[in-house]
């Protein structure tokens, strides 16, 4: 979900990059240095989960993992995303520089919401109870982005509105893969590792 | 006769992962049903780049791969073979992602077709065989380095494969563990081959061993005792000369 | 593989100093990305291909790539000569195209490659690690340069990592499909690099202590800059300028 | 004399990761000045946990460390010992972090203090003896699997520490790679520790060796000349005992 550079306005750039300013000074207040390792090879694992396409019908999306990425991480989502987009720009040019901050913005603060809301309940002992909330999570994550996109594009330009609308409701498929994928990857790491859950990385805790 | 019996036909494959540096480099070799071969060769010299082209992981930059007589190129062609090839990997660690043991070892079957309660029957019927009863609620990254080979082995089983390729299965495992997977391996009426640098294991679990070098497989049968004479430290505790 | 496709060459655009490179990519993009007049992004458009063609890239690999990012551009043409407010310019059943419509898809699809062909001549050029420190030396917080340059490391490793699970599951008959099976297992996956990363991550945090790591990170990097760096920044500075200058004439 | 030439002394240290399972069981061991020696012991026996209980990346549940005659417990005193003693980690890619060469290898030296441009020189000192000049600035991620062991090695050299403890140095190596890893750390005249499964690299390289098992230490130290009569296939084959 990159927006792609020339297609946005002034106001709606300048919004974004003053926004995930804000975001990654939040994380990185919270990242301790000592940390960095742990939160860098994260961001490369997630940095290669996203290459994957999963099937969907005849087509296919890759993954976006930002539910899962909040998640784990935290506030620290949002510098992880932001390296994580850097490196695509560089890479692939997906993106590019100046929509870097909206872009940014728009995957990690769906991340974060997905963080407050759900962290403790996936860890919840009861399965039912932390099933639901991976399958939430990465449902309304992906939501929530789109949403966002939506709304960049709209602000920029009133003529976007029409495929704005289409890009959220053709985003629901991924929604859906997104919310089995991160209760799956949720059950997985609570019974393989349950320390990974939970957003131990903040020096903060909670 | 020829056309029964060879199941694996490899005519002058040649591959490479870097331009300039060939890793195999025409290479030819069969295997017929019910043979049981076993291959050595140095680090490096390409072995499990050989099995990857077997099984259509890697594609080779020219030659032609014969599997059941049939001929196959294309993605498609590989899958029905991946259903009746199983390959254990070198590395324990890259064939387990499941969470349990049980979920890691029905995933073959699943992949097959079968239902998830047939799925769990021949896990668990696997794993019986096995002697891994007990292990099927474990966490797989939990094993024991001997552990995650014998589940490795079981996932390899489950799929109920017509050969076996088997890459370093006896590698780092300790002696009791490699006397299992030994008999275990032994007990199986299946056309195989087996990678080691253990030649003690292939000579007790194989017919005939082949030499890898400068990118293609040699045969060397000759059955040659011999003895070496040598002196290290720590020679008085029980040791083994594996290579 | 992931690899640095523009990263290796001999052009005078590769030997540039990284610093200068980030500092006149970055203005410039912004400039072009406020410039809305035909004038400016047609100028734009020109030194984008000038810049290109100095950084004697293979047009086939550029090529592909704008093809690819064109993604969402190709979307927009769908709507915006139909939704855009404007003189009819013609129809197609019950739509009206708009001519300001398709002047306003022409004017982002200009925008946006001219942005792209800039960012691949300039920053594609420049080995990440290079940029990285180069990032550093223009005042980007340390921290962030030191996640960045980490995540690059670390990328290719576990790429391997999941190159190898993912040949682990096609070789037991894993044919991907729309069913939770395949989701399922592609979770399977993606949990367990997360967990092989987060203790490999423990593994390289034990090595830098025993180094003597305390929480600090020092560098090492150094950079000079030649004349033809300092030609090369005034020439685009100016053409930059020029850029703005025509904008602002439009606009008045 | 004990006080002034014991370097490492640990007594009855007990560690596990998990509440139920030992991994190092009342492990006593000790290392005088000047002395080599060699650790081998089967795949997860706890020699990795044995050096990282000596660095103080892990704590012991129970038992004392003493280096340099003073005790060490918290992670202060490590600090002091992580200058002195240097740790060659089992995984190159777990120890080579930077994005070059030449910073991986200052990365050490300038945590120590160093100046940038001291840090450089002994960065290119140390690439230098071990040979590997115009490495400086390579890519660590692009290196060979024996690039990035030798890298590892400089990286830890670099530190210039008076033990070096290394975690199976020559794995994974092809015979040119080992015959000059082997020959460096031939010309060192520190004390270390190797854990290897190479018995040939480990009579070599140290005067003894240390068994691990059931999460103690034990020395066999004597010098056993014995012969093997066996018999295998491919003997014909120019071939060699390993172990
Ligand atoms: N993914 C890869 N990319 C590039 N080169 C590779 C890759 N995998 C293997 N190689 C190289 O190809 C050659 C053959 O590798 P292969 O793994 O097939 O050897 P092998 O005989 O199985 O060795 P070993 O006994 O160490 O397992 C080696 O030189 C190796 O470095
Ligand atoms: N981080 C960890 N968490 C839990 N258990 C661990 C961890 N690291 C190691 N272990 C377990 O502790 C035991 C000892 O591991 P260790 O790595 O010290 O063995 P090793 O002798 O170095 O083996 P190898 O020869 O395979 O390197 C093993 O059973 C291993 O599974
Ligand atoms: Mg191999
Ligand atoms: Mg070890």
């Amino acid at each position: 979900m990159h927006i792609s550079e020339g297609v946005l306005s002034a106001p709606v750039l300048v919004t974004g990059a003053a926004l995930a300013a804000a975001g990654i000074s939040v994380g990185l207040k919270k990242m301790d240095p000592e940390k960095i390792p742990q939160v860098a090879v994260l961001s490369s694992a997630f940095f290669v989960a996203s290459l994957i396409h999963v099937p969907i019908g005849p087509s296919s999306v890759h993954l976006i993992l930002n539910g899962i990425n909040g998640l784990l991480l935290g506030w620290l989502c949002f510098p992880s995303i932001l390296v994580a987009l850097a490196l695509q720009a560089i890479l692939f040019q997906f993106g590019g520089i100046t929509v870097l901050g909206i872009n940014t913005v728009n995957m990690a603060l769906p991340g974060v919401i997905c963080y407050y809301l759900f962290s403790r309940l996936v860890t919840h002992e009861r399965k039912v109870i932390s099933l639901a909330s991976g399958f939430a999570c990465g449902f309304l994550a992906v939501f929530l982005s789109a949403i966002l996109v939506a709304l960049s594009l709209v602000w920029a330009e009133g003529s976007f509105t029409e495929a704005a609308e289409l890009i959220v409701v053709a985003h629901l498929p991924v929604m859906i893969i997104e919310g089995l994928i991160t209760l799956f990857c949720v059950a997985f790491l609570k019974r393989v590792k349950p320390e990974l859950l939970g957003g131990r990385h903040e020096k903060r805790a909670w | 006769m020829e056309g029964n019996t060879l199941i694996i036909n490899l005519k002058d494959i040649s591959f490479s992962y870097a331009p300039d540096t060939p890793v195999l480099d025409k290479l030819s070799f069969h295997l017929h049903r019910g043979e049981r071969i076993g291959l050595v060769g140095p680090n490096g010299s390409g072995k499990t780049t050989f099995f990857y082209l077997v099984m259509g992981l890697l594609r080779p930059s020219s030659g032609t791969i014969e599997v059941f007589g049939k001929q196959v190129q294309a993605e498609k062609d590989f899958r029905d073979v991946r259903k009746r090839i199983g390959l254990l990997f070198q590395d324990a660690d890259d064939q387990l992602f499941s969470p349990t043991v049980l979920e890691d070892v029905a995933f073959g079957p699943l992949n097959l077709g079968k239902s998830p309660q047939e799925a769990r029957d021949i896990a668990m019927a696997t794993l019986t065989k096995l002697g891994l009863l007990g292990f099927e609620d474990r966490i797989t990254y939990r094993l024991s380095g001997g552990e995650k080979r014998l589940v490795s082995l079981a996932t390899v089983l489950a799929m109920d494969p017509e050969v076996l390729l088997l890459d370093e299965p006896t590698n780092g495992l300790d002696e009791d563990t490699e006397e299992k997977i030994t008999d275990i391996l032994k007990g199986l009426s299946l056309s195989c081959i087996f990678i080691s640098h253990n030649l003690d294991f292939l000579s007790k679990t194989t017919d005939r061993i082949y030499a890898m070098a400068n990118g293609k497989i040699f045969l060397d049968e000759a059955l040659v005792p011999h003895s070496h004479i040598h002196t290290h430290k720590f020679g008085r505790l029980p040791h083994e000369h594996k290579s | 593989m992931i690899e640095e496709q523009f990263a290796s060459g001999e052009s005078f655009v590769h030997h540039l100093d990284p610093r200068m490179k980030i500092i006149t990519a970055f203005i410039y993009a912004v400039v072009v990305a406020l410039s809305s007049g035909f004038p400016a992004l047609l100028a734009a458009l020109a030194v984008s291909l000038v810049l290109i063609t100095l950084a004697r890239l293979s047009m086939r690999k550029v090529l592909y790539r704008l093809v690819v990012v064109n993604g969402l551009i190709l979307f927009l043409w769908i709507f915006l000569p139909f939704t855009y407010q404007g003189e009819a310019w013609f129809t197609l059943g019950p739509l009206h195209a708009t001519r300001e419509g398709i002047a306003f898809a022409i004017q982002i699809t200009v925008k946006c490659n001219a942005i792209l062909l800039a960012l691949i001549a300039l920053l594609a050029t420049t080995p990440i690690v290079t940029l990285g420190h180069a990032m550093g030396r223009l005042r980007v917080p340390d921290i962030l340069i030191q996640l960045f340059l980490f995540t690059y490391r670390y990328i290719h490793v576990i790429f391997q990592e999941y190159d190898r699970l993912r040949n682990a599951m096609k070789a037991r008959g894993f044919v991907p499909r729309t069913n939770t099976h395949t989701y399922r297992s592609y979770a399977y996956l993606v949990g367990m690099l997360l967990v092989r990363s987060y203790d490999r991550a423990e593994r390289i945090h034990k090595a830098m202590l025993c180094r003597g790591f305390r929480g600090k990170y020092h560098t090492l990097s150094q950079f000079s800059v030649t004349r033809g760096d300092v030609a090369y920044f005034m020439v685009m500075v100016s053409v930059i300028l020029g850029m703005v200058l025509i904008q602002w004439k439009a606009i008045r």
